[in-house]
């Protein structure tokens, strides 16, 4: 199943708020796509302040998966969305198979969503109370039910992590396990300056989201794969293109500048790529 | 789909900084940003792509100039890495500014008493706020908190809108010697305050808004927390705020905020 | 055994020169230890141009082990140091047990020598000619091979790969097998923007280093940890001994400021540390 | 431990930036490098500790000045976020300032005929270079070479050491239309080269060298390569030269070089 994507630039989870914050700077549906932050079957409070701060070139949280469960989200926050046109991949998480199949089966019954992205690597403290798909087998477990419980023509995403050992392998499971695309990755296991678990994006980490794009592409080079990472600037997302990534998506370069996401689908627009301001 | 009042994103200019006791006062051309101002509202400014997070800086006032229609005035203390590289910019110097960002001070619809409570550079959106009370006609108490003189705002302009000025410095350098918390009571009782402002840090804020529930006032608080994107993108800045049915929730402080109901505020910070 | 240092700051291998280099802004033996680059049995010529790249607040590498060979560096290059008075611990890699063995025999008849470091993790191209020592029972058997053939009373330290998932794991397994302490960690698996593999190191990757260093103490609170990626301001070294670092390596942050070892020095030993310049 | 000619690191200062063309000439002070310098050698300057490769940048002249000791002149043509953030600052900046760095042209022991060959800001280090071989006794030529007139140094001054001065641009706005290759041959015959000098990029530094060759002249080569650190910690900047043996090594082209024999050169980047 293809993405079917208007341009290739996607908003990354819980970097767009819930989509109304960023239509300030414009229009969401002018994007590829919009993945939501990671939403959970019970609403979460998420982590203790301070939850994000300032690393060279990144940002190091632990908002801790922060959402107002499933049901709170499907009333109050997708309407907006699909009303605006916004091309919208849920992003899911849960703290057991069962719990990831009930999510599923909640968002089948809402017609309109663009996909659903499921988040097998969360970086954080939340690694400790959500589902431990670190290994390739569980991450494909996680896919299988996921897909189970969609209806036929929902394409299903798979997020995995950015660890560049295991990453094809973790590529190929949940891919046979039903996956019609990989976003490759997500934030890095980081620490807080006081030493809790946090995740670490940006800039900095672009050299390795880049290596485990590189590594997918050489095990599977069929597979349709998006990029995710530290990319914010034309020549950023040029560059995974060019090395095979269908899509993009940006994350913490939008918390920095919220009209980001629309520079570049500009810039990529443009019949020849405008000067990028690295 | 912007809506009126909604933040705007420019490439703004730094036009001059000046230099008044600890703080660096910038004049800035954001165009678009200072008509949509409303005191208790804030800008973000980018100090370099490698320095993810936004500043967030209150909007101390908004000057009609000449040719560039109206500019903004920052005052900004210099503290780390951001403010340092925003108070040694040349003029000239291109700024990547959001704003007006937030929620601003609510005025009251009646003409009464208030009082005015701000430490610092944050006193600097009680001065506007003041002036769009007087035109209320509202009776208006300032308190000016430092911690030495350096750091006052101007207590001389503070007494153009305000009936009575009250400065207050932890050194004795100017005013009295003390802290916010050992005149609030007194000032509230004798401006008769039906409602508190306060802009400042979290004991600031915290001492405003028990003074004023002691005195039966409303207060309205301007928190300064940490921020990261400061546009409700990232969910980082939240604060656990009482909601009317007795349980606590978190908002967002740069969008739900920065400018709540003190009296709604859980203080202690603990969440959930 | 304890590694005796003078103070806690050390030179990462491969940012220091061969020494000679440094000695222009400051003695380097009043630096805790010298690291020098890794040593193999052969001379190696390293990867091709452009080796090295700037990527935000980082550098990413293919330098690829670009050195002498052991006979050589003995001859021409370890005599300087220790003539010095420098506290020179000699990094290793080998492409099969045999190598490391042979090269920890001829270290071992060199006497002067502070330590070695067992480089377990070199993060580029190179990990595909060097033997490869991802499993912590590998790594365990290459720390064993050289512990084996060094005369008692020479240290090992060994230089584990900084992968939070699996790097306390590691850690375990290279101290039962000899090492007296574990460097925590290398440069990371990333990419050029070519799409060569690469090794990213420098303060973008601080926060993972940190993350790294945690995970091993939590597991092992009683081993000698040098904390090594990322560290070059004041703050960040007080943060790591803190959090539990016995001492320090140095890489990146020289390579930017080769004075940057001799400050810290300075500050760690002022009464009150200085004012950090971040 | 320090040599008397070794680099140094220092906090130096901007004094004063200029645009000539599409050059800004940057004076900065950096205590004792000036005092150091010798022709082809070049600093190494920190652009922000979030760029962590330094900027290499051509020593173009030492001037003795009033109160500061002597000063440097740098020449920078804006390209990327490093030469962009040089050139944006204002008088007064601090600069983090590693040098003299690397080997300089080595000057020949007899009064012979020169030719300098140089590109665009890659002329710098030719017009000192220039007057220490007037110094000697040497007749000079020199090539100055530049895609238009506003990247081409000063030819004016050129004539001030040289005795023959030819400039090339790419696109005929000033001197001869083409480039370097078209001219060195005839140029080198006509001032009877014993010693070619050249810095600027690959290709003209490799016409340069097979030039002199040709003429049986020695060549001695600048190179600019990428480099990290500069200081020869890192080997990352590393370019195979071919030894006596006639076997290639590797040598750090920023404590080896900058400045080459051109005949010693692998000049197609093929590595061991
Ligand atoms: C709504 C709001 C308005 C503000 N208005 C002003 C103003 O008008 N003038 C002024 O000088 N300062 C103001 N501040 C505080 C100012 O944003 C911080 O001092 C500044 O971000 C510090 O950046 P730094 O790099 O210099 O310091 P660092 O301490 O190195 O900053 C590191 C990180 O912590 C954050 N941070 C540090 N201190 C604060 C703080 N007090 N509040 C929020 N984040 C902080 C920074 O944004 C950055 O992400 C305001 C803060 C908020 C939230
Ligand atoms: C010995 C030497 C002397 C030099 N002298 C001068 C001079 O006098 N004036 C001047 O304008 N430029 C000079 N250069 C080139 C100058 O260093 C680069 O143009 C500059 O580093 C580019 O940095 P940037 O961030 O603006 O561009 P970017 O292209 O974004 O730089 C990215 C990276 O590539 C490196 N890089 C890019 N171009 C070059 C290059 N031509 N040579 C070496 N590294 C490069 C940078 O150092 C940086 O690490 C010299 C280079 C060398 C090696
Ligand atoms: C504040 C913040 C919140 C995030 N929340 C989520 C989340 O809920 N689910 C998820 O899959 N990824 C989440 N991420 C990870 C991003 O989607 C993205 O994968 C990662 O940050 C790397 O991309 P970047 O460097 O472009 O930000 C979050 C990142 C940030 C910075
Ligand atoms: C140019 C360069 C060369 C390196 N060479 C080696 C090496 O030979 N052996 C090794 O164990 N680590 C090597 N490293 C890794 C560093 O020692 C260090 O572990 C890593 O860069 C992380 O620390 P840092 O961020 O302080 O640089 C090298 C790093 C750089 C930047
Ligand atoms: S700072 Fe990002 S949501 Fe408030
Ligand atoms: S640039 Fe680092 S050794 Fe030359």
């Amino acid at each position: 199943m293809s993405l079917a994507l208007a341009n290739p630039v996607m908003v990354a989870s819980g970097c767009g708020g819930t989509g109304r914050e960023l239509a300030a700077y414009g229009d969401p549906a002018e994007l590829g796509g919009f993945v939501t932050r990671s939403i959970t079957l019970a609403p979460r409070a998420g982590g203790h302040q301070p939850r994000i701060v300032e690393t060279p070139s990144g940002l190091a949280h632990a908002v801790d998966l922060h959402n107002p469960g499933v049901d709170q989200f499907l009333a109050l926050e997708l309407p907006w969305l699909l009303q605006q046109g916004v091309t919208t991949f849920v992003s899911v998480v849960g703290r057991t198979l069962g719990e990831y199949a009930e999510i599923a089966r909640r968002l089948g019954r809402t017609p309109g969503i663009a996909g659903v992205e499921v988040n097998l690597s969360p970086p954080d403290a939340a690694a400790s109370s959500v589902f431990d798909a670190r290994e390739p087998f569980h991450a494909a477990s996680v896919v299988a039910a996921v897909h189970r419980d969609l209806p036929r023509g929902v394409p299903v995403l798979a997020k995995v992590r950015p660890d560049p050992v295991r990453v094809a392998e973790t590529a190929r499971a949940v891919l046979e396990a039903g996956a019609d695309a990989v976003v490759v990755g997500n934030a890095l296991p980081a620490a807080m300056p006081d030493g809790r678990d946090a995740g670490l994006s940006g800039p900095a980490v672009r050299p390795l989201a880049v290596r485990c794009l590189t590594e997918v592409r050489a095990a599977l080079p069929d597979a349709t794969v998006v990029a995710c990472g530290g990319l914010a600037t034309v020549d950023d997302v040029t560059t995974v293109l060019e090395l095979g990534a269908t899509a993009v998506q940006i994350g913490t370069a939008l918390l920095h500048d919220p009209t980001t996401a629309h520079r570049l689908v500009g810039a990529l627009a443009a019949p020849v790529a405008g000067e990028d301001e690295a | 789909m912007t809506e009126e009042r909604g933040p705007l994103h420019v490439t703004g200019e730094l036009l001059a900084t000046k230099r008044i006791g600890a703080h660096h006062h910038l004049t800035v051309v954001a165009r678009g940003v200072p008509e949509r101002f409303r005191p208790g509202t804030f800008v973000a400014v980018s100090t370099g792509a490698e320095r993810l997070a936004r500043r967030p800086l209150w909007i101390h006032r908004v000057r009609p100039t000449g040719g560039y229609g109206a500019t903004l005035e920052l005052v900004v203390e210099e503290r780390g890495p951001g403010t340092r590289w925003l108070v040694s910019q040349p003029a000239g110097t291109r700024l990547d500014v959001i704003g007006p960002l937030g929620r601003p001070f609510s005025l009251p619809k009646e003409p009464v008493a208030c009082v005015l409570v701000g430490e610092g550079y944050a006193a600097g959106p009680l001065f506007p706020l003041a002036e769009r009370l007087r035109e209320r006609g509202c009776a208006i108490t300032m308190v000016l908190v430092a911690p030495d003189e350096a750091h006052l705002l101007s207590a001389l302009e503070a007494r153009r809108s305000a009936r009575a000025v009250t400065v207050v410095t932890a050194d004795g350098s100017v005013g009295q010697r003390g802290s916010v918390a050992d005149v609030l009571d007194e000032t509230l009782e004798r401006a008769g305050a039906a409602v508190v402002y306060a802009a400042g840090p979290d004991e600031v804020l915290h001492a405003a808004a028990a003074a004023a529930e002691r005195a039966g006032a409303w207060s309205q608080v301007a928190l300064e927390r940490p921020m990261a994107c400061a546009t409700g993108l990232c969910h980082g800045c939240t604060v656990p705020v009482a909601g009317e049915g007795g349980h606590t929730r978190l908002v967002r402080s740069c969008t739900e905020g920065p400018v709540l109901r003190g009296d709604r505020v859980v203080w202690d910070g603990g969440e959930a």
